[in-house]
């Protein structure tokens, strides 16, 4: 184990809906420094040109569950940026 | 068990799911596809979900609501193309008395509503499509009922639709 | 419009005559024959009715929830030879908000148990038969609604199954 | 028109239920003397030998709707005595 490797954490992003369209893409590969929370993920995703209007507090989830923006995520978590839902 | 659906709902099959001799009362609930949305007439829609974390989620508010209420549940979310009038999501509740069959059946269309990761497309008559945001949308609770304290707001999703842009 | 029947009932059908595009959500509830009572088994029971006055009874009630509700509602009540699990009552309320088709809903089935001259003979396994009377009946209210000032307190039925023997 | 039928209200009893089966019939025309009430009914089928045990203040209807005791009932009127309610 390098130190790079244990100083980053590499997570899969998810994006759905307006949020994929607006972006192009529907998943992508980012690594954070570590430790990591789900707002690292949204600093670095609103540093990419797709990203800047991304809204303060998109709903997330973390590996199928809701999740809060201090949430800490984990090498290899599932991050994903939901719209606001419209089931039902 | 699947709680995502791309053939048309079935409520009957909901209800036979759930009944059985010691839970007589059975609350439902069933919405459907609506013709309209904010005066513009809709033609038809298209649900897109997040398959694996709305069927977890789904499983999750079924299983609050076996554990607060003695009822047994059973729910699905319809996606794909609807058509005007077609289910978009039912439900049913069993429980030996109403009052536990009614709250149960309520608590899950309101989960749902809430937590579950779906998204609908409405497809205009005016030749538009655009994403269903609702306006106020509530922030999911990580816990399964109520949030804990120091829950953050609801998110801010003004601008949301130009992000990327 | 007949709210009584000898065959089985069809939540589905109740469903269909209610839903509309202007209201796409429908809250449903139906209650099924159980197999025990008060710890004995039941076989099968035989649902009587006053028929007129449980027809007139019925629409009152119907009546009474659209004009509450911006709701569409539709009940039905089997009479006659059920047998365990088969559905007794079941009733669908639809609307543009869910508040209003549960509230509804809610109101049908609490004024049918109290208003809606229906009576139940349970056959049990022991051999036994006899007439389901409800240790805690209500007087239904005249009104329409709540009890006029003045309305007398709940029957005393005690001894009823006495009467005549 | 006589002074005996001005004087007496003449009505259809139906009975229901338990209330048929321990009474041995379903239905009986009863004449009360004028002006009459629910309760003027319950009195007479109280004075019979099978109503002898009929409930004080049983449930009661007259021409199809819920009724108390105090209703006053006219000539040709129907009025059902209730068993406790058992639908839904």
């Amino acid at each position: 184990m390098t130190v790079s490797t244990a100083s980053t954490v590499t997570v899969r992003v998810l994006l759905f809906g307006s949020y994929a369209e607006a972006a192009g893409q529907t998943s992508l590969t980012l690594s954070v420094p570590a430790p990591a929370t789900v707002a690292s993920v949204l600093r670095l995703l609103r540093a990419r040109a797709d990203g800047a209007r991304l809204p303060e507090r998109p709903l997330c989830a973390v590996n199928l569950a809701h999740a809060r923006l201090d949430t800490a995520i984990s090498q290899g978590d599932e991050i994903a940026i939901l719209p606001p839902l419209a089931g039902g | 068990m699947s709680f995502l659906s791309d053939q048309p709902l079935d409520l009957s099959a909901l209800v036979a799911r759930v009944t059985a001799p010691e839970r007589g009362g059975i609350a439902c609930f069933v919405s459907v596809v609506r013709d309209h949305h904010e005066g513009r007439r809709v033609l038809r829609l298209e649900y897109s979900a997040y398959d694996a974390m709305a069927e977890a989620e789904c499983a999750r508010i079924a299983s609050e609501a076996e554990a607060k209420w003695d009822v047994r549940v059973a729910l699905a979310h319809r996606v794909g193309r609807l058509e005007i009038g077609e289910p978009a999501v039912a439900m049913a509740a069993a429980a030996a008395h109403r009052d536990a069959a009614f709250a149960a059946c309520r608590y899950l269309i309101e989960q749902v509503k809430r937590r579950v990761p779906i998204w609908k497309r409405e497809y205009f008559a005016d030749g538009t499509v655009s994403w269903v945001e609702p306006r106020q949308a509530a922030r999911p609770a990580e816990a399964p009922a109520e949030a804990p304290p120091g829950t953050p707001p609801p998110p801010d999703h003004t601008g949301h639709t130009d992000w990327g842009v």
